[in-house]
C-alpha cells in the first residue's frame, strides 16, 4: 500500500476513471490550467486535454445545469464546487434538475454526476466560507452523499461515486488534502458506498460521526482511553445510502451513543441518527444520545472564536463522559 | 437591428418583423447576414385560439392571386401539409386539453400553447430526430410535434401509467428519451443551463447534432440565461436559444421586466449571433431557425433568436384570457394573427392546399386527439408502488436508502 | 371577531403593517398589477402604490439580494416568493446574505426582512412545485422560521414577523389561502415568535406538527377520540425559535409522541424534535417517538401516486397507534 | 466603443485608453457623451507594488515639461494631494498586510488590492460620506478610503475586538455602518444585488445618494450581475457598478472566461450608461466616475463602468505572483504602469507636488500603518462570549434560538 495524500487520493480516482470511461470529465473553477484552486485536479489537464478538464466562468448555476445536461445524454461529469459553500448559487440545479430528473421522467433520463469540493470549515475564512453542508444535502431524495475521511476512503468511494449512475454529492475537507495515509494498490479499489467502517473498535461508548470529524474523534477516543474508557468511533463515510445497521450493531454492543457532526445542530444529521437510534434500538440506550456539533452561529472569523465554535476533541470527550454518567 | 423600446407598450408592428441575424454590437462579425423576409401575413378570418368547438380557420382570401406552385421556400407541398398537420394536431390537442381540465380529468398547472403553434412547427422542421430539444412547462405541442404519440402526452396529462412520464411528470414534465425530448421544466429559466450541457456533450463527443433550448421572455431576466449564453458562445456550443416572446410572463408585460426591449440585442453581450423572427409565421420561423441549425451543424456556433408571438389564452388554465394586464380587444386583435389561419392562406394561395386536402387533415387531427382522450381515459393509473420506482437509477447499495419507513 | 380566509388574514397584516411603518415594503413576482399570483396582496398596489407594491423581473436572486440591501439601509422588505420552491434560486442570499450579515458585522447591520410565500405541495403540482422546505431554512442560523396554520395564526405571526428585526422566512400553504378561521379584531394583534399553541388539549398522545398539518392532526385526533384515544395537538407555529418549553409540557403529559411535517424524513425537522425529546424528556418517554412524513421522494403527478405520498390522517392515526402500542 | 476582443490575449495599448460613456448598441440614446480624456500615463521609473521595504516611487521625469498650475482636472492641490495619500495610504497598509500575513498574525485569506489603488481613489473622490460603498473581498484599501481607521482595518485583518468587524468578518468582510461602508463579500457576484438594494432604497426614500457597487471582472459573468443590472436600468436606481478588470479571477484570464472582451458593452443589454475607464490613472478614473455620480444623482440613471486595471500581486496570499496563468514578465511590464508613480508624475509635472511633500506623506503613511499593526498587536482578543453575540438582532423572544446546548 503506497502512502499518498488525501489530495493524491482524490487526484488518483480522477485520473483512473477517466482513463477507464472516456465520458468522465471535471469541470469546474479553476480545475484546468491553474490545477484546481487546492491543487486536487494537479496535471489532468494535461494528461485529458480541455475537453476533459475543463475551466468554467465562475457561473455555479450555469456549469452546475451543464452537467446535468450532459449527464442526461450520457456523459458522467464530475462538477468541481471551489468549495460546497458557492455551491448554494447552483443548488437550484442540484436539487431540482439532478435529484429529480429520473423520477420526473419515470426512469427515462439517468442523472449519472458528482458534485465534488471541500465543505466546512478550514482555518479563519468566516462565515461566508466556512459551511458544512451535509445536512441540506442529504435532506432531498434522489441525491446520495458520501463524507471521506481518509485519503482511502476518499479514493475509493470517488471511484464509486463516479460509477454510480446517480447524483452524488463529494464532500471533502479542505484541512484534509494534505492529510497522508495508506492507500491500497490494487487496480480497481473501490469503497462501495453506504457501507460504514469502524475507525476504532470499543466497548463503552460509540461515537458515530463522518467526514473530517472522524480525526476529532479518534483523538478524543484516544484521550478517553487512558482514562479507562473504551470508545468505538464509526465513520458512516456515506449518508446517503446510510449504513443503518452498522450503527445499531455499535448502539447494542456499548448502549451509549455520541454523535459528532461538523456542522450546525438545529436539524442537522446528527439529529436523524439519534431518531433512528431511538426508534431502532430505543430499548438498548441507557442515555439519550449526546451530540456535538459547530456552535449555532456562523463561523466567526476571529482565531480563537473560531477555535470555540468547532467541535473538539474536548467537546467530545465531555460529550461521551456525558452519556456514560460520569 | 438596435430596436428600441417602442414608445407603445405593444408594437404589433413588429409582429411580421423580418427575421435578421446580426452579431453584437454594430452588427459586426462575419456570420452576421439575412436569415429570411417572412411573408406578411394576412390577418383576416375567424380568430383562432377559441376553445368551444373552433372551426377550421378557413381562408377568406381571393382565389385570384393564387399561383401554380409546387414548393415554398423550398419545402414540398407534402412537408408543408405535415407542418399544417402539426399545427392543427397541436391547436385541437390543446382545444381538447382545456376541456378535459375543465372536468377534471387533469390536474396541477396546465398552460396552453394556443396562438404560438408556429414557433414550434417552424422551429422543429429543420431538425432531424437525434436533435436534442428541452423547453418550459408550455410544452404540450412541443411534446407532440417531436413525435411523442397524441396519446402519450394526453395520458400523462390525465397522470396515467401510459403517460410518457408515466403519470410522475405531469403537464409541465413531459419527456420522452427516444425522441430527444429532454422535458418540459417547472423552474422558469432552469432549462437553459440543461440545454446548454446538450451543446457541451454534443461537442464533447463530436457530433453534429444540434440543441434547441426554448424558454418564455420572461426567463431572459434570470440568471441562468446570462450565464448559460456565455458559456455557450465562450465555448462555441450548438445551442440554438429560441424565446418565445409573447408578450407577457403571467401579468407581467415584457417591458415592465427589461430595461431593453429587444431581446435578441442581448446576444451582444455575449458576442452571439442573433435574428428576430416573426413567431406568428411557420415560414419565417423555420427560415430563421434553419439557418441557425446550419450554423451550428457546420460551425458550432449558438445563436439566440427571439420569436415575436403572442399568447391567445390565460397563462394557465386559472388565468383568465384577458384579466387586468391585457384588454379584451388586445386579445382580439391578436387573434387576427392566427399563425394557423396564415399558413393556410399561404398555401392556398400558392396553391399548395386544397379546401378538401385542409377538411382531410382537419378530420385526422380531430380523430387522433379524440383517440388520445380516450386512451387516456382508459389507461389505468399508476401502480401504487410507482411511488417508488426511479428514485434513483441503481438503488442496488449498500445501506438505506430511503427513512420514510417505506409504507 | 370576523371570520376571514387565511389569504385575506395576510393580506390584512401586510396592509396594517405597511400602514403602521412607512419603511414596509412588498416586493416580488405579480404581487402588484395582477395583485399576486395566489391574489394575497389584493387591492396593495391601488393603496400604497408603486414604490411600495413592487413588481419584479424573474430574477428570484436578484431581487431577494435588492431586499436585502434594503434591509441594510434599514428598510423592511417584505419579499414574496411565488413558491418557496423558486427561492431555492436565491437561497445564496437567504443563507450567505440575510442569515449572517448581522454577525459578520458584528451587529452593525440589521436585516429586518421577511421571505414570505407558500410551501409544500398543493395539488398534483409534481416535484418541482411541491416541496415543504422548512427543514432546510430551520438549519441556518440567523434565520428565524414562521409556519403559521390557520388565519388568525397568519395574520398575527406575519405582523410579528415584519416587526422583528432579523429576517424571517415565512412559510403559508397554497391549500390554506381559502381556509376561513377567526380573526381577533384589535388593532394592534401580534402573535409572537416563537411561541406554540395546543390546537387540542388530549391525554393520551402528544401530535406534534406545524403548518398545514395542524388540520391533517386534527382530523386524525378526532377520528382517535371515537376510539377513545385523547390526541393532543400541538401546532410548533414557528420552527425558530421554537417553544420546547411547550414541547416537553405536552410530552410530561401523554408520554407518548408522534411528530408529523409536510416535508421528507431524512434530516427534517421531525428528527431535531425527537432529538429534543430524548435529550430533554428521556424518562418521559413510554415509547419512541413516532414520525410521519412525506414519502422519501419527489412528488409526483398523479393523483394517487401524489395523495400517497403525503402524510393523511390514517397515517397519522398509525403513527399514534404504534406508539400507543396498539 | 464596441471594442471587439483583441487579438493578442493583453492588450496594454487599452490601459490608457479614453474613459468613453455610451448607452447600448450603436451609441444611442440621449445620455451617450464624452466622459474625459484621461492623460496618457508614464511608464517610467520603479516598479510599484513591491511588498519588501519598497521606496517610494519617485519620478525620473524631466522637469522640462513641468508646467505652473493650480489645480488638475478642477481639483486644488490639496484634494491631489489627499488623493496620493490615500493611495501611498493603501499600498503601505496592504504591504504591511503582507507582512502581517507572512508571519500569522493574519489568518484565512487575503487579497492584496496592491497595482488597484487608483480605481478606489479615482471612485471615490466624487462621492459623499453618505453614499453607499460595497464591494468584494479584495477590499481593505476601501474601506480606508472610505473613512474606517487603519487601526479598526488592521485590528480586522488580526482578529481583534477592536477590529471594524469586531474580529467576526475578517479580510473579506470589513464593515462600518457610520462610514456607509457596507462591506466586502465573500461569494462572488453576491453583492452586486446588494448594491442594487441600496439603490433601490435611495429611490425609496427620494434621497440624491449613490450607491457604488465594486466588483471583479469574474464577477460580470454571475447570473447576480445580469439580474442585478437590468433591475437597475428597469427601475433607475442610483447605483455605479465598477468593474475592477484586473485581467484575471483567480488563474483564469477575462478573455477564457467571457465570449466578449469588451465588458462595458454588456451594458447595451440593460440599454444601460457605460464608460471605460483607465484604472492605472487616478485623474481619468475619478473622470469617469464623476460623470456616472453626477448623473446618477440627478437623473437616477445607473452607469456600468470597466475599469481597467492589473493586479499586481497574486490573486490571494497563498498563490504567487505569477505562475502557470501568466508570466514574470508579463507582470513586470504592468508594474511600469504602476499607478502612485503615474500620478506622482502628473502632479510634479503640473507643479503640484514636490518631494518634500511627497516625502512628508509618506512619512505620514508609513507612521499610521505602523501605529495601526501597533494597535491591532495590542487590540485584545474577542471576549470568549462574543462567540454568541450579534447573530440575532432581536433575541427578546420567547422559545430557544439557539440548540447547541451553549456551550
Ligand atoms: C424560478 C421561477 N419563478 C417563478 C415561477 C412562477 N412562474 C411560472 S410561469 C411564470 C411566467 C413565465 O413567463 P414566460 O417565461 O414569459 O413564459 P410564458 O408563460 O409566457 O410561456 C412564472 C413567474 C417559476 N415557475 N419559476
Ligand atoms: C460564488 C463564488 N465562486 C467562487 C469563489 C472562489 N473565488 C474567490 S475569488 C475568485 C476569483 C474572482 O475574480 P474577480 O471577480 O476577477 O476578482 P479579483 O480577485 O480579480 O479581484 C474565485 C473564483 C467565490 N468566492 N464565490
Ligand atoms: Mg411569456
Ligand atoms: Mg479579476
Amino acid at each position: 500500500m503506497a502512502t499518498i495524500t488525501y489530495r493524491e487520493a482524490i487526484n488518483q480516482a480522477l485520473a483512473e476513471e477517466m482513463e477507464r470511461d472516456e465520458d468522465v470529465f471535471l469541470m469546474g473553477e479553476e480545475v484546468g490550467l491553474y490545477n484546481g484552486a487546492y491543487k486536487v485536479s494537479k496535471g489532468l489537464l494535461d494528461r485529458f486535454g480541455e475537453l476533459r478538464v475543463v475551466d468554467t466562468p465562475i457561473t455555479e448555476l450555469g456549469f452546475t445545469g451543464v452537467g446535468v445536461g450532459a449527464a442526461m445524454v450520457g456523459l458522467r461529469p464530475v462538477i468541481e464546487f471551489m468549495t460546497h459553500n458557492f455551491a448554494m448559487l447552483a443548488w437550484d440545479q442540484v436539487f431540482n434538475s439532478a435529484a429529480k430528473l429520473h423520477y420526473m421522467s419515470d426512469g427515462q433520463f439517468k442523472c449519472p454526476i458528482v458534485f465534488r469540493g471541500p465543505s466546512g470549515a478550514a482555518l479563519q475564512l468566516s462565515a461566508q466560507h466556512s459551511q458544512a453542508l451535509e445536512s441540506t444535502y442529504s435532506h432531498f431524495p434522489g441525491l446520495k452523499v458520501c463524507t471521506p475521511a481518509t485519503p482511502a476512503d476518499a479514493k475509493g468511494l470517488l471511484k464509486a461515486a463516479i460509477r454510480d449512475d446517480d447524483p452524488v454529492v463529494f464532500m471533502e475537507g479542505e484541512l484534509l488534502y494534505a492529510m497522508k495515509g495508506e492507500v491500497p494498490d490494487e487496480e480497481d479499489f473501490i469503497v462501495p458506498l453506504g457501507v460504514a467502517d469502524v475507525k476504532r473498535e470499543g466497548s463503552d461508548v460509540s461515537i458515530i460521526t463522518h467526514g473530517k470529524m472522524v480525526h476529532v474523534c479518534l483523538q478524543a477516543a484516544q484521550k478517553m482511553e487512558k482514562d479507562g474508557i473504551s470508545a468505538e468511533v464509526v465513520d458512516l463515510r456515506s449518508l446517503r445510502p446510510l449504513d443503518v445497521e452498522a450503527i445499531l450493531k455499535s448502539v447494542h454492543k456499548t448502549n451509549r451513543v455520541v454523535y459528532v457532526e461538523e456542522g450546525w445542530a438545529y436539524v442537522g444529521i446528527g439529529a436523524q441518527i439519534v431518531d433512528i437510534i431511538q426508534d431502532e434500538a430505543f430499548d438498548y440506550l441507557d442515555a439519550p444520545v449526546g451530540r456535538v456539533t459547530q456552535a449555532d452561529v456562523p463561523m466567526p472569523y476571529a482565531k480563537q472564536l473560531e477555535k470555540l465554535a468547532k467541535p473538539s476533541a474536548e467537546r467530545v470527550i465531555e460529550a461521551c463522559e456525558k452519556v456514560l454518567y460520569r | 437591428m438596435a430596436k428600441t423600446r417602442p414608445a407603445a407598450a405593444r408594437d404589433r408592428g413588429e409582429q411580421s418583423s423580418n427575421g435578421q441575424t446580426s452579431r453584437g454590437k454594430g452588427g459586426g462579425g462575419d456570420s452576421a447576414r439575412q436569415a429570411g423576409d417572412g411573408a406578411a401575413g394576412s390577418a383576416s378570418g375567424d380568430p383562432g385560439g377559441s376553445v368551444n368547438g373552433a372551426e377550421i380557420p378557413s381562408s377568406n382570401e381571393p382565389a385570384a392571386d393564387r399561383i401554380d406552385g409546387k414548393s415554398l421556400d423550398g419545402l414540398e407541398r407534402d412537408r408543408l401539409q405535415e407542418m399544417l398537420y402539426q399545427m392543427l394536431l397541436g391547436r385541437r390537442f390543446e382545444e381538447k386539453t382545456a376541456e378535459a381540465y375543465a372536468i377534471g380529468k387533469i390536474g396541477g398547472f396546465c398552460h396552453l400553447y394556443i396562438g404560438q403553434e408556429a414557433v414550434t412547427v417552424g422551429a422543429f422542421e429543420p431538425l432531424r430526430p437525434d436533435d436534442y430539444v428541452i423547453s418550459a412547462y408550455r410544452e404540450h405541442v412541443q411534446a407532440l410535434v417531436k413525435g411523442i404519440t397524441p396519446r402519450a402526452v394526453m395520458a400523462e396529462l390525465y397522470g396515467r401509467a401510459d403517460g410518457c412520464s408515466g403519470g410522475k411528470g405531469g403537464s409541465m414534465h413531459l419527456y420522452s428519451a427516444e425522441h430527444n425530448f429532454m422535458g418540459g421544466w417547472g423552474i422558469v429559466g432552469g432549462q437553459v443551463p440543461l440545454g446548454t450541457g446538450y451543446g457541451w456533450a454534443i461537442k464533447y463527443r463530436g457530433e453534429d447534432k444540434v440543441a434547441l433550448c426554448f424558454m418564455g421572455e420572461a426567463a431572459v431576466n434570470q440568471g441562468a440565461f446570462h450565464e448559460s449564453l456565455n458559456m455557450a458562445a465562450l465555448w462555441k456550443l450548438p445551442v440554438i436559444y429560441i424565446v418565445e416572446n409573447n408578450r407577457f410572463g403571467m401579468g407581467t408585460a415584457w417591458e415592465r421586466a427589461s430595461s431593453l426591449y429587444d431581446i435578441s440585442q442581448k446576444a451582444s453581450a455575449y458576442d452571439m449571433p442573433a435574428a428576430v423572427a416573426d413567431g406568428m409565421d411557420v415560414l419565417n420561423m423555420r427560415k430563421v431557425v434553419k439557418e441557425a441549425v446550419d450554423r451550428a451543424r457546420t460551425e458550432k456556433t449558438p445563436t439566440l433568436i427571439e420569436a415575436r408571438c403572442y399568447r391567445f389564452m390565460g397563462h394557465s388554465m386559472s388565468d383568465p384570457v384577458h384579466g387586468v394586464y391585457r384588454t379584451k380587444e388586445e386579445v382580439e386583435e391578436h387573434k387576427e394573427l392566427d399563425p394557423i389561419r396564415r399558413f393556410i392562406d399561404q398555401l392556398k394561395n400558392a396553391s399548395l392546399l386544397t379546401e378538401d386536402e385542409l377538411q382531410a387533415i382537419d378530420k385526422r387531427v380531430r380523430e387522433e386527439v379524440d383517440d388520445a382522450a380516450e386512451f387516456a381515459e382508459n389507461s389505468p393509473e399508476p401502480a401504487a408502488d410507482a411511488l417508488y420506482s426511479n428514485v434513483y437509477a441503481s438503488e442496488d447499495v449498500a445501506g438505506r436508502l430511503y427513512f420514510d419507513g417505506r409504507r
